[in-house]
């Protein structure tokens, strides 16, 4: 069944549970929504506090600060740019040294076979085309897309998070996740909508 | 600007033509239309065809495709032909004859095919160098609009239907029999004119050449009362006086004149500075001999015969007292009569005083009078007497005898005419009507190398054979015989001029060889039982060598002249009118007079001193063009009597006022594609009564105008605001008199404006082996083009066509830059050949984006056309710009014959590369492989001659290696006066100069 | 199975106005992605007709370059001295242009300007189509270009011969593919986000699964926003030198030559400052357009046209002082061959060009220095168009003045563009606009997640709070 | 509603993603092998007009490379020898053999037997027979083992490669000049050797600039 399953927080857990038939293993997690930045952050800092460790945040804009709110941790991105970049910079030098002096060494207008000085353009454009490969596609990686399904989108109004609303999430593997709980939590610090989601 | 103005430091200023001197209105109108749109390229591009094609001898293309590539075939000879190696190349001596002259040459062919030609050293009047013409003449023999076929009446015939037709003729005793040639410089056709003209007692045999030195010999006889044949021996001569005379240009189509004045012209060690001899030119149109003068004067041809007069009684040698013609003692002309008058007194011996073709028998009179009375006959001049068959008397030359023909031909006299080569009907005089003279005439034959006017004119038309397929023999006016031998069989079938009077008078032999053969076999002394064997042996012989031995003395006539009857003959000469202007005929240096107009090597070779290629023009001086209110490219009308003739003018710098010249052979009507409409047809004004020059012509404005394809030109726009004096200061080409140069010896390096650059990376070092390079001298060099023909010749280069080269992409390798010094009415000219320099850090290279450009072990700048992408980046970063971009397929509408005179150790650059001089590698890798196959020796110096060099009749262009001490190219290069062009952008060229030395008079310095 | 849900009644009413005739994210999220997301057969007649033009001028291109191709460089006016002409004008000049976009978007984005936000897609897209111009030159100049391939490092097994890296056409090959390789990734990047808006918005199927794919995915995870912008943020560092590379290694193809008049060491910043101006000076022309025909008033406002008219005055005044220093250099220089070709350019059968492209580039703009013709729209619309007009001429005279006249006289020459000249740069013009048109229509021209979060911005300035601190 | 691909969809784009990859990377593995010089331009072994055998007369029969093709040792083209050749024997020999019916029409018709080409070089490239023989290069190092083939095939690339990497290293395919057309000769020492000393001894240097074989 592909369509979002959401629940919402009045009635008695367990017989939503038993209606329903989902148990926490069952269960993405649990998915609230603001509708301004800073009270995203605001909040999410505040359920960091309550002790919670696997939280995420969808919202159509950086919302700078969030990163800190729910500890998520710094990119590595840049060591993999840098890496990348640095290969490039070889085999620039590595090919023009070759081809120029080792594949079919001729004299060209009496300069030198190899020589630093006409190998700076191509070495630095290398680089930079390597570096940006590596960001990107890294990117990509770290963030292991494309992905075109993830149970988040499950939660009715995850349309919204790419327009004006800023949603807060509550993992499920969350060791202190259980999802009634969950959600008092999150309606405790002022999320709306808050719906559990299905695995 | 003055601010910015450069002064130059040495010698002359630099100005490139016309529109840089004078900024015409006509130039600034074109300069203010942005973007004249051109229309749509036109790829009128006739050229040559790849080599792959053409190796009909071994190969053949199949149409059968295998799985991976195209089946190839190769198709051996059936029976082995002994000692012949398919591929090589092999020499065969032959002769070429031209307006009267003859040229020994050597013929390179390949499988077959004669590819390139070259002077034959053992021939006198070739001694080794071939002059453009002769370069060119061997891509007439595959020209592909020549006859093919004979024609009756224009309609399609055969040689059987002919020959029957000649066998019909009845002839009785000849007297309606008239035979039309050029000069017979061929003893068996004059041996078989004989007998001609002793079978048919009434016939007369004519020859005529529309440019001839008739005037010449009818001087002989009226100075020495005989018709005798002059040589001008320039390497004897200290100071030469050419009096309308442009023997190292129009006047001679024989190299050995320039080979005789350049020796005399060289500077290789200090004694040679003395040597220097000095150059008098008083001429009309500027010529290359008044480019190589040291002093020049502008005269009308009509005012030359006066002058020589002038002359010679200032010399003592007319009796009377000088009178001054001209305005005081200001005057140029009295100044330069006062000086050479010392100057050819002092020189005594040494003294040469010439007269053109053009002048008058009385001028050339005048001449030999000078020169006895300077003690200068049969020194600097020597005379020999024309060889038997000449001086039978029944042989008519010249104009007079072609005007009696022509009358007899309109009174229908004539009743069987048989032209022997040549195009009458073109090259007539207007006035003489020959073609329709020539439709009265009942039977008329022609036999030519083209379907041209006269073939269209005449009943029977006969493909001649071209020189290079057929068997004749050459006297040349030095009396030394030589063979003239086919290099293939005739490409459409052809027949010499002998073989039609054999056919004619039912000869014994008629077939050229036997002819040839026979002839020169009774030649031949030999008696006893090995006579035969003696004559076989001597007939190889003369065949190697080129020449005749036995033909080779000729001894030297001593006669005097005849003081009075050459007075009597000066007094009588008509005086000139000062009404109207005088209009010069000149031949042309590309087509001559029309033969060669089908030529595209001619027509693309850039006149060498207009620079003006596909086409002609009325030359006027720039004076002459303000009071006509004329400019440059202005169609006029140019008319006298009834006569008249359209044609555009082009302004020409140092030409004589109120004169117009024109060269003849362009304007042709019938003709290949090539030539077809190309020019103006001065023969149309060209009377017998205005034969070299004629008064009294009228030019008038049509209001339309022309544009000339000119090589220095291409439409650059006359400047604005910066004057042209601006890059005068630019020394390209240094020069110096011989005084300067005695004084600071250096000051060719001297010249250099820009402190050197130098290079950040260390500089390359070329100490192994072989280093190639050349040395160009332009003291000697004369720039007659020779060398941009061989080398168009040698390595397979296009003709683009006349708009290609408005478009500025003509592709010679090898260009003739010309630039004018001094006063625009009065300048001097000076030549320079720019090949390829083999810069050691050559900028091209490095900008080359794939490498196909690079430089050789031995110093040479490769390039590896099939590599080329075609960036054109190499040719923006050329100084020179001495590289060629191959802008549209130049091939593309080849006939698959005109490939055949392709040189197939050259690869044929295909559409979108760049192409470039290379030193001829191909003949230096020849050169290695010999060298080394034969027990690995080095190369000796002089064993690689570029083409350039080889045919060079000045001896100006030295190539060797460098990195032998003991070369005759190191050794010039060690001198004072050598420098490399643009040296200050550290390319180190391995190609550098001698700058130019004049010897001008110092009494007309000032 | 499912359960009826009751709806929270906040979430289907649009936040109050905090920015009274503000923006808020939905009205954002509305606009932008309003302009696109219309029926395609609804969209307007006007629009239909403008890109069949367009469309019809892009086929002209191709069959010029089909000619060319068969036919050979012949076609085109070159000849010798002058071996490059139009083509290359053509291609510095379309590789000028093409520097705007990332520069906007690399440059103003280390700076932190917010006024890029509304600007950087279209001068990003507009890199791309200009890049893609100026890539037919150097491709199709070539005499052969079915051996063009020769200039990248492909390995040729059968003559196993490389290319000569000492040949500043070669970095140039590098750079410019560089260049625009990386700007496209840039530019999706960028457009990552809001092609997830796009897709969440959509309402057919095709939509979903079109944006869908090419949205890769994106949820606006917090994650993913951290990776994304450090991303982001590396690709502005290194986009930003490589800008100033690319027209640097242009310059040095003229540069590193002996031609007087290319032989000189100003070229860099100078071009790199000619780049700028011209790419301004088309954004320029693009943007007043889309704002009048999409009326993006708000979005994009006066204050960033005005901010553009600055640079364009800055840089213009660059490049007037650079032509100043070129004469001077040229006079101090003491090289003959130098002052000659300078004193040609002025005053010589191209002086024409030249005071064009000295009215265009350094007069005309100095009517930025008066604010009322910086913030005058018809003013800035038409000096940005004499603007790049001016710019063109400038690659023209340094080529083809520099080449037709320079050491040898007797190699002088003149250059007459052909039709097909003109008519291949018209057939350029006619493919960027296209590739602009389809742009304007298909994808988001303007970066909505970057917009909401300056409006975030705005909001809390207005409330007087501070963000959250880090 | 949010979700539009089902949770297989990421399997799906997974595997695509998968293929295409590996498609691609074949692909260019295979062009580059398929268009590789030694692959596509050797064993190219067309059938002849005539079923002549080198492997019977160069091998067998021990004529010498030269009594055919003639011109090799002193001119750069090496010439395919003419009917007559052929006859000087068979006119005697096998006289009535069928299958030299080709050879005796040309012969007798004077028209050339259509030999199919199998060693070639593009016409910008200018090879020297002349020159590679007296320098001791034998015919095997280009042609292979002819005295082998019973119908010649083309044994090695014949591409710019090929030539460059002798004309940089010409040692092991040197030996004496007089044993060029000894295709079988095994040297007693290392070629390579041998090569060395002839190369000191004939001052022998390849050129390996463009113009050295491109003019």
């Amino acid at each position: 069944m592909n369509t979002t399953q959401g629940i919402t927080t009045s009635g008695d857990f367990a017989e939503i549970k038993e209606r329903l038939g989902i148990g926490a293993d069952k269960v993405y997690g649990v998915i609230g929504a603001f509708s301004e930045p800073d009270e995203l952050v605001k909040a999410g800092r505040k359920i960091k506090e309550m002790g919670y460790t696997k939280l995420d945040a969808m919202t159509p804009f950086a919302v700078h600060g969030i990163d800190d709110a729910l500890g998520i941790p710094y990119s590595k991105i840049g060591w993999i740019v840098i890496s990348i970049g640095l290969c490039g910079t070889a085999t620039a030098l590595l090919l023009i040294w070759w081809v120029g002096a080792i594949n079919y060494p001729l004299v060209i207008g009496g300069k030198p076979l190899f020589d630093f000085t006409f190998s700076i353009p191509v070495t630095f454009e290398l680089t930079v085309l390597f570096s940006a490969f590596a960001a990107v596609l890294g990117m990509l990686g770290l963030n292991g897309l494309p992905r075109l399904y993830h149970p988040s989108l499950r939660y009715s109004h995850s349309h919204r998070a790419t327009d004006d609303r800023f949603l807060l999430v509550i993992e499920a593997d969350d060791p202190k996740f259980d999802a009634l709980q969950s959600v008092e939590h999150l309606k405790s610090v002022g999320a709306a909508a808050v719906e559990v989601v299905e695995g | 600007m003055s601010l910015i103005s450069i002064k130059s430091k040495t010698g002359p200023k630099y100005w490139r033509s016309l529109d840089h001197l004078a900024d015409t209105p006509e130039f600034r109108e074109w300069v203010h239309r942005e973007f004249p749109v051109s229309a749509s390229e036109m790829l009128d591009g006739k050229s040559r065809r790849t080599v792959l094609k053409l190796m009909a001898a071994s190969f053949g293309l199949a149409g059968l495709t295998a799985c991976r590539r195209p089946v190839e075939h190769i198709l051996p000879n059936v029976a082995g032909i002994e000692d012949y190696i398919p591929g090589a190349q092999y020499y065969y001596s032959t002769a070429m004859p031209l307006g009267g002259q003859v040229t020994g040459l050597l013929i390179e062919t390949h499988d077959g095919r004669p590819t390139k030609v070259e002077g034959n050293p053992g021939h006198p009047s070739s001694l080794g160098a071939a002059t453009a013409i002769q370069q060119a003449s061997v891509l007439g023999i595959y020209d592909p609009d020549r006859s093919s076929k004979v024609l009756e009446g224009g309609k399609e015939s055969s040689f059987p239907k002919f020959e029957a037709a000649v066998k019909a003729l009845s002839l009785a005793d000849g007297s309606g029999l008239r035979f039309l040639s050029g000069l017979v410089m061929s003893p068996s056709l004059s041996a078989l004119r004989a007998q001609a003209l002793a079978k048919f007692p009434k016939a007369k045999w004519v020859e005529y050449e529309p440019v001839a030195r008739d005037n010449e010999t009818a001087g002989t006889t009226l100075a020495f009362g005989q018709p005798l044949y002059p040589h001008a021996q320039y390497d004897k001569a200290k100071v030469v006086v050419a009096l309308d005379s442009d023997f190292l240009g129009l006047d001679s189509t024989a190299p050995l004149p320039t080979k005789l004045f350049s020796k005399r012209r060289r500077v290789h060690a200090e004694e040679d500075v003395d040597k220097i001899n000095r150059l008098y030119a008083v001429e009309s149109q500027f010529s290359l001999t008044g480019a190589n003068a040291d002093h020049r004067l502008r005269l009308r041809g009509s005012e030359i015969p006066q002058f020589a007069a002038d002359l010679a009684t200032g010399l003592g040698a007319l009796p009377g007292t000088l009178v001054v013609v001209g305005n005081g003692s200001g005057d140029k002309r009295t100044k330069f009569l006062g000086a050479m008058i010392k100057d050819l007194k002092s020189a005594g011996t040494e003294a040469l005083v010439v007269a053109g073709a053009r002048q008058p028998a009385s001028v050339h009179a005048l001449a030999y009078l000078i020169n006895q009375s300077l003690g200068s006959l049969g020194t600097t001049i020597t005379f020999t007497k024309p060889p038997a068959e000449k001086v039978d008397p029944n042989a008519l030359s010249g104009l007079e005898a072609f005007r009696a023909l022509a009358a007899e031909m309109s009174s229908g006299q004539v009743s069987t005419l048989v032209i022997l080569g040549g195009n009458p009907a073109y090259t007539s005089p207007a006035d003489l009507q020959f073609a329709v003279a020539l439709s009265k005439v009942t039977n008329s034959i022609h036999l030519g190398l083209e379907d041209d006017e006269t073939a269209a004119a005449a009943k029977w038309h006969v493909p001649e054979a071209h020189y290079l397929e057929s068997w004749g023999d050459t006297r040349a006016r030095s009396g030394v015989a030589a063979i003239q031998q086919p290099m293939i069989d005739p490409l459409y079938g052809g027949r010499t001029a002998a073989e039609m009077v054999a056919l004619l008078i039912d000869a014994k032999d008629k077939k050229a060889y036997d002819i040839v053969k026979n002839y020169w076999l009774n030649q031949w002394p030999g008696a006893g039982k090995d006579a035969a064997a003696v004559k076989e042996k001597t007939w190889r012989e003369s065949l190697n060598a080129g020449v005749i031995a036995s033909t080779k003395t000729v001894e030297n006539i001593k006669a005097s002249v005849d003081a009075k009857k050459v007075a009597a003959a000066v007094a009588a000469e008509p005086k000139p009118v000062a009404a109207g202007v005088e209009v010069g005929f000149y031949p042309s240096a590309a087509a001559w007079d029309g033969r060669f107009a089908n030529n595209g090597w001619m027509q693309e070779a850039p006149d060498p001193i207009t620079k003006l290629t596909w086409g002609n023009a009325a030359m006027i001086s720039p004076a002459t063009a303000r009071a006509q209110n004329l400019t440059d490219g202005d169609i006029v009308t140019l008319s006298r009597g009834n006569v008249k003739l359209e044609a555009a003018v082009m302004i020409q710098p140092g030409h004589a006022d109120n004169a117009a010249s024109i060269a003849l052979g362009y304007g042709r009507e019938r003709c290949g594609p090539v030539g077809q409409d190309v020019g103006f047809n001065a023969y149309l004004i060209r009377t017998s009564d205005a034969y070299w020059f004629g008064q009294g012509f009228t030019i008038a404005p049509t209001g339309k105008t022309h544009k000339h394809a000119t090589t220095q030109e291409h439409g650059t726009i006359g400047d604005q605001g910066v004057n042209a004096e601006h890059q005068n200061g630019r020394p390209v080409v240094r020069e110096a008199t011989l005084e300067e140069y005695k004084k600071h010896p250096k000051f060719a390096e001297e010249a250099q404006e820009v402190p050197a650059l130098e290079s950040i990376y260390p500089q390359v070092i070329y100490d192994k082996g072989y280093q190639w390079g050349m040395s160009i001298d332009l003291t000697s060099c004369t720039g007659c083009n020779a060398c941009v023909v061989a080398c168009q010749s040698e390595n397979n280069i296009p003709v683009v066509g006349k708009d290609q080269v408005m478009r500025g992409r003509e592709m010679h390798w090898i260009r003739m830059d010309r630039y004018y010094t001094g006063a625009e009415d009065d300048p001097t000219i000076v030549e320079q050949p720019v090949p390829c320099m083999q810069c050691e850090n050559a900028p091209c290279e490095n900008v080359c984006p794939v490498a196909a450009t690079t430089h050789s072990p031995e110093g040479l700048n490769d390039m590896a056309y099939n590599r080329c992408v075609g960036t054109r980046y190499c040719l923006n970063n050329c100084p020179f710009k001495v590289r060629h971009f191959n802008f549209l397929n130049f091939h593309k509408h080849d006939p698959d014959v005109a490939g055949l005179v392709h040189n197939p150790d050259v690869s044929v650059r295909m559409r979108g590369v760049m192409e470039k001089c290379t030193y001829c590698v191909q003949r230096i890798e020849e050169a290695r492989i010999n060298a080394k196959v034969d027990g690995r020796r080095a190369i000796k110096d002089g064993e690689i001659k570029t083409a350039c060099q080889q045919t060079c009749p000045a001896d100006a262009i030295v190539f060797g290696n460098i990195n032998d001490p003991a070369s005759r190219v190191s050794a010039l290069k060690k001198q004072e006066r050598n420098y490399a062009m643009l040296a200050e952008l550290d390319i180190r060229p391995r190609t550098t100069y001698l700058a130019k030395l004049r010897n001008p008079n110092p009494e007309l310095q000032a | 199975m499912s359960v009826v849900v009751e709806q929270d009644p906040a979430l289907l009413v649009v936040n109050p106005r905090l920015v009274p005739g503000g923006q808020d994210y939905h009205d954002v999220t509305n606009k932008i992605s309003g302009i696109i997301e219309g029926e395609v057969f609804k969209t307007p007649m006007k629009y239909w007709i403008t890109l069949s033009v367009t469309g019809g001028i892009l086929v002209l291109l191709g069959a010029m370059l089909t000619y060319l191709v068969a036919t050979g460089i012949g076609v085109w006016g070159n000849n010798r001295p002058i071996g490059w002409a139009w083509d290359i004008t053509n291609f510095v000049f379309w590789i000028g242009i093409g520097h705007a976009g990332t520069l906007i978007s690399a440059i103003l984005f280390l700076f932190r300007q917010k006024w890029r936000t509304s600007i950087n897609r279209s001068a990003e897209a507009m890199t791309l189509f200009a890049v893609a111009c100026a890539g037919i030159f150097p491709l199709f100049h070539t005499g052969r270009p079915w051996r063009a391939y020769w200039l990248f490092p492909i390995w040729n097994s059968d003559l196993n011969l490389w290319q000569n890296f000492r040949s500043p056409l070669i970095w140039d090959v590098f750079a410019v593919s560089t260049y625009g390789t990386v700007s496209a990734l840039f530019w999706f990047t960028g457009l990552i986000p809001d092609l997830a808006t796009i897709r969440d918005r959509a309402t057919t199927k095709v939509r979903q699964w079109v944006f869908g794919v090419l949205a890769l995915g994106w949820r606006g995870s917090a994650r993913h926003w951290r990776n994304y912008e450090a991303a982001y943020l590396i690709l502005a560092g290194i986009s930003t030198p490589l800008v100033l590379s690319v027209h640097t290694i242009v310059s040095f193809d003229f540069a590193v030559s002996v031609i007087p008049g290319w032989h000189t060491t100003i070229f860099p910043p100078y071009f790199v400052a000619g780049a700028i101006f011209s790419g301004f000076a088309c954004v320029m022309t693009l943007l007043v357009i889309a704002r009048w025909s999409l009326n993006l008033h708000d979005l994009i406002t006066i204050k960033h046209l005005e901010n553009m008219c600055k640079i364009m005055l800055v840089t213009g005044s660059i490049v007037g002082y650079a032509y100043g220093t070129e004469f001077f250099i040229a006079w101090y220089s003491g090289n003959g061959y130098e002052r000659f070709t300078f004193l040609n350019r002025a005053f010589g059968p191209y002086y024409w060009a030249y005071w064009t492209m000295i009215s265009c580039n350094v007069l005309i703009p100095q009517l930025f220095w008066f604010k009322r013709m910086r913030t005058s729209i018809p003013v800035m619309f038409v000096i940005s168009i004499t603007t790049n007009i001016g710019m063109w001429f400038e690659r023209f005279v340094i080529i083809v003045t520099s080449l037709h006249r320079d050491f040898l006289p007797s190699s002088w020459g003149y250059f007459r563009p052909t039709w097909v000249d003109m008519c291949t740069f018209t057939g350029t013009i006619g493919l960027f606009l296209t590739l602009f048109l389809l742009f304007a229509r298909f994808l988001p021209m303007i970066a909505m997640s970057e917009v909401k979060g300056v409006v975030a911005d705005e909001k809390h300035k207005f409330k007087g709070q501070e963000l959250v601190a880090r | 509603m949010a979700v539009i691909f089902p949770k297989a969809s990421d399997l799906v784009l997974k595997t695509i993603g998968a293929v295409v990859g590996l498609g691609a990377v074949l692909g260019i593995a295979a062009y580059a092998y398929y268009t590789y010089p030694t692959v596509i331009d050797t064993g190219y072994q067309p059938q002849q007009p005539v079923p002549y055998s080198h492997k019977l007369h160069a091998g067998q029969l021990g004529l010498d490379c030269f009594y055919c093709h003639a011109t090799v040792y002193k001119a750069a083209f090496a010439a395919v020898p003419p009917t007559e050749t052929c006859m000087n024997c068979h006119k005697r020999v096998k006289d009535r053999s069928p299958r030299l019916e080709v050879v005796r029409q040309s012969y007798a018709s004077g028209q050339p037997i259509p030999w199919i080409q199998i060693h070639r070089l593009p016409d910008y490239v200018y090879f020297n027979h002349e020159a590679h023989l007296s320098a001791g290069v034998s015919c095997v190092t280009c042609h292979g083992r002819i005295d082998q083939m019973i119908e010649v095939h083309q044994d090695q690339p014949l591409n710019m490669a090929f030539c460059l990497e002798c004309h940089r290293n010409p040692a092991p395919n040197i030996r004496p000049a007089e044993l060029v057309t000894k295709l079988d000769w095994v040297p007693d020492r290392d070629p390579a050797e041998i090569g060395r000393e002839i190369i000191a001894q004939k001052h022998l240097e390849p050129p390996t600039n463009c113009s050295g074989c491109h003019r």
